[in-house]
């Protein structure tokens, strides 16, 4: 029974549509959580900056206001580790996921980030079996996803040799970084085949192109509903084809729907793995449609899809 | 005459601490639990480095420049202290020194070209991220244990935090502000020709203080990673807005030579308890970045209250 | 005849095109004060700032006591040496008290307890160069009006700990002290010098210099051109030898002259509680006096900013904090205020702005190849004239003049008094605060503060330095 | 040619131009020569947006020490996202969403003024402070959904003529006018006098307070200009569009010989230093350099031009 107990969001940037859409996800379900009398709160809490000094600070307070649980997208996966170890020692639970912590304590909800990019290359591999010369949009430096994801595409590129990566430049996850940076990369390039990414830069990758004058390269898109819709738009007037992936931001749910259910005494592993979503060529229009204007293509969790994922299945 | 400004001057030495008076009480009103050593201790835990950081920012104040590396270089002091410093500590406590060493470079630097601060501590900051980088591709690494151990110490009645902030200040104002040496430093902030013609070099000088800021920056990134126990490029970026904005509220000023050590502190203590009281606050996650903002007006806001009466000076 | 104290051969120093110091030859007794006068930008500052090791000579042998220091001199050895200096520009620490401004100027004073030590340095030096002075050595240096700063300065200069006092170099300083306070310094100076130190004293106050000074040296164009005893010099032989021209008006031999009753400002100190009104009328020259610090400056800033925009002129006496922009050409600094009438539409001129600049180098004559130059380029007492063409130049019917004439050489005075008058009769208003007494003969009437208040008003004949000196001292006008 | 040096070496421009080719011969030297023409179409495509935000920028550091605005990436989103959103992809729409998003920078100038006049916050801090509350409005009013400009934007924003982007055409004619506005007017006349001496700028009949409040609205209006145009630009407004900007907007004031301590301006420098800094990424990028040399390398190259640049220039 968890109907008194209060379960807090420590969130740690907020300045992208992602990370909106997550909020918003985790607004729709906790309120409905809440007014159902599941649990007593579930207040959602973000700071400024991708800084892991103010994160640290906040799950702190967090801790004194006396939350039984706490739902973490953490700013870096080592570095709370002492404030996480804190509030474990204060008997809270502590649930990370998208941004995972490594204190043991903690549960976490992993994305097998590598993964996302071996896909990326899996896919190119099949499509355009004789390869070719790859421009990698990365995300920002220094910051374990994009290290991940990274490795990710370079174990793709070693498992398919014909594919070559001839220009990386750091897009930051964001439309205009990614757009500022290809262009000024791309007048020094060879033919370019294919754009591996990271999400959230297809869109400013595809710009960079056609402000070039260059032929559009298959571009690996990140789940950004203008990203669909440009995709859309292309398949429309000569059939391009190509696939999407991405974290859903639901799965901040999914994180809240575990920390209930610890609060709950259920029996949860502590690392847990949830897919990534993937559009192919087929759901495209499917995603469209239920991808809000301008924002992610998204899965949100119920209770039951919660235990699930739990069992394992 | 004489009474007047004596009255405006303690007037104004004395706002800082109101300040800090009135974000406490607000901080304990909106959370009572906060108002014990295990809250206070919790809270204030993070102000330790920024403290630090404030510090060193305050030094280069001093001399009328202003530092926008400081930030960085935490991080890179972290990443060093993560690494060389855990693994072999010879090396590590080498590349401190190295630090160090650079902060006093930058100074002769930038006065023998006669440069300006902020140009060349900007690119600065870029070269101490990408050693960060370098040094710490993805977030990791393990802080010393000694450094853990200083920082988790448990001091009887008062919190340790507290005392480590009022020893911080005490030393630096006895070295800034009563010793005879501290007095040749803060006279070339306020008149570096005075100090030329009295036959003082502000070559040397700068490099002291550039040099005294870089140890307190070394101090400052140490103190962090013992908290976190980890380490990240990015760890501080945002301290170098924060120190900045501590020396301000402590009263400094930015040009002239006018700072005050205790001042600093008590503006970097503020800054952290402002951003406690708002997770209190429970505001919605799309106002909670603004009310950063809110608070930081109000807090120096209360400075024009104060010396409203204070004529055009 | 002893060793010189100091000796100077053959110094030479240029400033790019400009050959601030040509050749002196100066010598320098032991026990002597020395005069040192000339017109402004003659060099008397360049040259002290070379014996001071403030700035390093292109040209000269310099020699001190019997030691040939041409070579390897610096500030710092010259303060070894024993020779300080209280510079034009005044040269404190705005931010620090006064105690630690004495810190800076004294190495020895280190260690536990320096601070009191510095203190009763100070003090002490205060009280018996000006008694009764009312400077609180804990207070910032900023936080002094201009001419206690100078009064500070001067008596750091005297300062000894255990580096000996050899020459002390006092340049204008008098420059920002009212009669009184000028005459306690150079009181004190000639007992000085009775003990043995050898001063040189730089001032535009010719009187100060022939009835203090044992000798005098001219300087004219970065040379000597005469150095006599003070006995052999007359008020009227020593401005011939600088080279000035004299004859036109004197002090206070203008005729009165008609004044319009049209009134132009009227304003009451808000600063005092008992105080009589300020008024001038149209075309009026009014004085403000009284000792120093006594609210006439804060006076002349309630009426500038009482009054409507661009009605009124300001020309500071600080022309440090209050007067000149660093950056800019002399030009530049002249048009200033005038831009609005340099204007075709929105855009400035920029020919009738160097038309502007080239008019008043001649009108005002300024010392300069050209008016494009830094306006740092200028000495002194060609940058205050720059200051007064800009606020002649500006349309302004009412000027504000903040002790304007400070540093500013006899000669060019003269033509600034005439010129003033003349802008008076074609209707100009003036509020003139000054600390000559002299100065206070061109005014039609004077005001006397005393503590932030008016205390008396002097009508034109009345205005002798024995007058103003009473109503400003007495306890109730 | 050697009296043709000696002239041009005084001017405080000239470094950031002579950094820019260096570093774009630097590139396609890399390359063998190709696409020499193509990377600085990009270079004068992305700059113009750099180059916006440095004119306001430019003016508020010549306003004196301390002058910063940190609010202008904020600002920029807020614009942008007002923009997009009042527009909602209708060509129609265009002039009122142009207004409104004008307007809201208007009220965000109003704003930081209104901080740094009558609260006496420095500027540092204060329009630190209200880039929070900046971005916290455009959160709640555009709730993170990127919405497409309108094609007529997105035209205007991306139209090449003879390869050279007409939005760089555009500033360059902003340029001009900004260049005449700070020489030739009592306007710009006193930004630069209050710079150098604010209390004897008052003393000469100056007007400090109206010329301090019109640099910091032109800093925000010329902001809300950026926010507009870039959202046209790149399809859209995000949450993080100003990301980048703020670091950009001081360094190419800065490099491009304007001095930190007030006082002087240069306009010509904005273009060198902007263009510099987009090439400088540019080249790092063609050069493949890892995360960790590239921002060494830039960080050593911005030292490096401003040290040999350097020499006389006023201290902060
Ligand atoms: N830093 C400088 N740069 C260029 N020229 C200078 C500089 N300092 C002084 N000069 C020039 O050197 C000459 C001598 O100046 P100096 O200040 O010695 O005159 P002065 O005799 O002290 O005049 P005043 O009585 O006005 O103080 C002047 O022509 C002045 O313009
Ligand atoms: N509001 C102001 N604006 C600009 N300058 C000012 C202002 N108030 C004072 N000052 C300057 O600060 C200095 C000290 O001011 P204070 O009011 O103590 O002088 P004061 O009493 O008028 O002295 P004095 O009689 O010597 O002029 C003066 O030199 C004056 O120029
Ligand atoms: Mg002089
Ligand atoms: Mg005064």
């Amino acid at each position: 029974d968890t109907k008194d107990k209060k379960i807090a969001l420590s969130n740690n940037y907020a300045g992208n549509s992602w990370r909106q859409s997550m909020l918003k996800s985790w607004d729709k379900v906790t309120k409905q959580a809440v007014a159902d009398g599941i649990v007593a709160a579930a207040d959602p809490f973000t700071t400024s900056e991708n800084q892991v000094t103010e994160q640290a600070a906040q799950i702190q307070n967090l801790i004194l206001q006396g939350y039984n649980a706490i739902v973490i997208n953490a700013a870096s996966p080592d570095a709370l580790n002492g404030v996480v170890k804190q509030a474990c020692d204060a008997g809270i639970i502590v649930v990370s996921f998208d941004g995972i912590v490594t204190e043991p304590c903690a549960w976490r909800i992993a994305v097998d980030f590598k993964k996302m990019g071996a896909v990326q290359l899996d896919y190119l591999s099949e499509k355009m079996k004789d390869g070719g010369n790859l421009l990698e949009i990365r995300g920002l430096a220094g910051v374990f996803v994009d290290d991940e994801i990274h490795k990710g595409i370079e174990e793709g590129v070693g498992k398919h040799t014909q594919f070559k990566i001839v220009g990386s430049v750091h897009g930051d996850w964001a439309q205009e970084v990614a757009q500022k940076a290809v262009a000024g990369i791309l007048p020094s390039l060879p033919e370019v085949k294919g754009v591996v990414t990271q999400g959230g830069d297809g869109y400013g990758a595809a710009q960079a192109f056609k402000a070039a004058g260059r032929p559009t390269p298959l571009i690996i898109m990140g789940n950004r509903q203008d990203e669909l819709a440009w995709w859309k738009e292309q398949k429309d007037a000569n059939g391009y084809e190509t696939m999407s992936v991405s974290i859903a931001p639901g799965v901040s749910t999914l994180a809240f729907w575990v920390a209930q259910m610890i609060l709950d005494g259920k029996e949860v592993p502590k690392d847990l793995v949830v897919p990534f979503l993937q559009i192919n060529q087929a759901d495209l229009e499917k995603s469209l449609e239920t991808t809000e204007k301008g924002g992610v293509a998204n899965v949100e969790y119920s209770k039951a899809d919660a235990e699930k994922v739990v069992a394992g299945k | 005459m004489s009474a007047l400004t004596l009255n405006r001057k303690t007037l104004r030495a004395l706002l800082p601490l109101a300040s800090l008076a009135l974000v406490l009480a607000a901080t304990f009103y909106a959370q009572p639990r906060t108002m014990s050593y295990f809250g206070l201790n919790l809270m204030l835990q993070y102000a330790v480095p920024i403290a630090l950081a404030t510090i060193a920012q305050m030094f280069i104040i001093t001399v009328n420049d202003l530092d926008l590396s400081i930030g960085p270089f935490v991080g890179l002091v972290g990443c060093i202290g993560a690494t060389y410093l855990h693994d072999t500590p010879a090396l590590g406590i080498l590349a401190l020194l190295l630090c160090i060493g650079a902060y006093a470079a930058m100074a002769a630097l930038i006065h023998l070209r006669n440069l300006p601060s902020i140009v060349v501590t900007l690119g600065a900051s870029f070269i101490w991220l990408g050693i960060a980088v370098m040094i710490l591709p993805s977030p990791g690494g393990k802080a010393p244990d000694w450094l853990k151990a200083i920082m988790a110490l448990q001091v009887p009645l008062i919190p340790f935090p507290i005392i480590a902030a009022l020893l911080i200040a005490l030393l630096v104002h006895i070295g800034l502000m009563t010793s005879s040496y501290g007095v040749i430093m803060r006279g070339t902030g306020g008149n570096p020709r005075a100090m030329a013609r009295a036959g003082w070099s502000e070559l040397r000088t700068k490099m002291a203080m550039y040099a005294l800021a870089g140890f307190f920056g070394v101090l400052s990134g140490l103190s962090l990673i013992g908290l976190t126990t980890s380490a990240d490029a990015h760890i501080a970026d945002r301290y170098t807005l924060y120190a900045i904005a501590g020396v301000i509220l402590g009263g400094g000023e930015f040009v002239g030579g006018r700072v005050s050590p205790f001042g600093a502190v008590i503006g970097a203590l503020t800054l952290t308890l402002a951003g406690s009281f708002l997770i209190f606050m429970r505001i919605s996650p799309d106002w909670q970045i603004g009310a950063q903002g809110a608070i930081l007006i109000i807090v120096l806001a209360l400075r024009a209250l104060i010396s409203a009466g204070e004529a055009r000076r | 005849m002893s060793e010189p104290a100091v000796a100077l051969t053959a110094i030479e120093k240029s400033f790019g095109a400009v050959r601030a110091l040509a050749g002196v030859d100066l010598v320098l007794k032991p026990g002597e004060c020395l005069g040192l006068v000339g017109h402004n930008g003659a060099g008397k500052s360049t040259l002290m700032h070379v014996l001071a090791g403030t700035l390093k000579a292109d040209q000269g042998r310099l020699v001190i006591g019997t030691q040939d220091v041409s070579r390897q001199y610096s500030a710092s050895n010259a303060s070894a040496f024993g020779i300080r200096c209280v510079f034009q520009e005044l040269s404190l620490c705005p931010n620090l008290t006064l105690a630690e401004n004495v810190r800076i100027v004294h190495r020895a004073l280190k260690g536990i307890g320096w601070k009191a030590k510095a203190r009763r340095l100070i003090g002490e030096k205060l009280d018996e160069i000006f008694p009764g002075h009312g400077i609180d050595v804990d207070q910032e240096a900023g936080d002094l009006n201009i001419g206690q700063r100078q009064m500070a300065e001067i008596a750091r200069a005297f300062t000894v700990t255990d580096e000996p006092l050899r020459v002390v170099i006092l340049d204008e300083p008098t420059s920002s002290l009212d009669a009184v306070t000028a005459r306690q310094l150079l009181t004190f100076m000639r007992q000085e010098v009775a003990r043995g130190t050898s001063t040189i004293l730089i001032s535009h106050l010719l009187g100060d210099v022939l009835d203090y000074c044992d000798r005098i040296a001219v300087m004219k164009d970065g040379k000597v051109v005469a150095e006599k005893d003070a006995r052999d010099f007359t008020r009227h032989s020593l401005v011939a030898a600088m080279g000035a021209t004299t004859g036109k008006a004197g002090p206070g031999t203008a005729a009165r002259r008609q004044i319009s009753s049209a009134l132009a400002i009227e304003a009451t100190p808000l600063t005092a509680t008992q105080t009589g009104k300020l008024s001038v009328r149209k075309g009026e020259i009014v004085g403000l006096a009284g000792l120093a610090g006594h609210g006439q400056t804060r006076m002349l800033i309630q009426i500038f900013d009482g009054a409507r925009r661009h009605s009124a002129a300001f020309i500071a006496g600080d022309r440090q904090a209050d007067g000149v922009f660093n950056l800019w050409s002399i030009g530049e600094n002249v048009t200033v205020s005038a831009l609005r009438h340099l204007r075709q539409g929105p855009l400035i001129r920029p020919e009738q702005e160097q038309g502007m600049a080239r008019d008043w180098k001649q009108r005002i004559g300024i010392r300069t190849p050209d008016m494009n130059n830094n306006i740092l380029t200028l000495s002194g007492g060609n940058q205050q004239k720059a200051l007064f063409a800009r606020a002649l130049g500006s349309k302004a019917d009412i000027v504000l003049m903040d002790d304007p004439m400070r540093g500013v050489d006899i000669g060019t005075k003269l033509e600034v008094y005439e010129m003033i008058r003349a802008e008076a009769e074609a209707g100009r208003s003036f509020v003139w605060y000054t600390t000559e007494i002299d100065e206070l003969k061109h005014c039609d009437r004077a005001y006397i503060f005393r503590n932030g208040a008016i205390v008396a008003e002097l009508q034109g004949h009345e205005l002798s330095e024995d007058k103003v000196l009473h109503a400003s001292f007495a306890e109730s006008a | 040619m050697t009296a043709l040096w000696s002239k041009l070496r005084g001017q405080p421009w000239i470094w950031s131009f002579i950094a820019m080719i260096a570093v774009w011969l630097a590139t396609i030297a890399f390359t063998g020569g190709q696409g020499a023409g193509e990377i600085l179409t990009a270079a004068l495509s992305f700059a113009t947006f750099t180059i916006i935000i440095g004119l306001g920028q430019m003016m508020v550091i010549t306003t004196g020490p301390g002058n910063v605005d940190l609010s202008i990436p904020a600002t920029i989103t807020l614009a942008g996202v007002v923009a997009t959103k009042v527009m909602d992809t209708d060509n129609a729409r265009l002039l009122i969403g142009i207004v409104a998003a004008l307007g809201a920078s208007f009220v965000v100038g109003l704003f930081n003024y209104g901080l740094i006049r009558l609260l006496r916050i420095p500027p540092i801090i204060a329009t630190l402070s209200s880039s929070f509350l900046i971005l916290s409005t455009a959160i709640s009013y555009g709730r993170g959904i990127r919405i497409k400009p309108p094609p007529m934007l997105a035209d205007f924003a991306t139209t090449r003529i003879l390869g050279v982007p007409l939005l760089a055409i555009f500033v360059l004619l902003l340029s001009i006018g900004m260049a005449l506005l700070l020489k030739r007017t009592l306007y710009g006349r006193t930004v630069l006098a209050i710079g150098q001496n604010p209390r004897a700028a008052r003393l000469a009949g100056l007007n400090v307070d109206l010329t301090r409040f019109a640099t910091y609205l032109l800093s925000a209006l010329l902001a809300g200009v950026t926010g507009i145009v870039l959202s046209g630009f790149s399809g859209g407004a995000a949450l993080n569009m100003g990301e980048g900007f703020l670091l950009a907007s001081i360094a190419v004031v800065v490099i491009g010989g304007t001095s930190v301590a007030g006082g002087r301006a240069n306009v010509p420098g904005i273009w060198g230093a902007a263009l510099f800094i987009y090439l400088l990424d540019t080249m790092l990028n063609t050069f493949g350099a890892s995360a960790g040399i590239r921002l060494i390398m830039t960080g050593v190259i911005i030292i490096t031009v401003i040290t040999i640049a350097g020499g006389d220039r006023q201290q902060r």
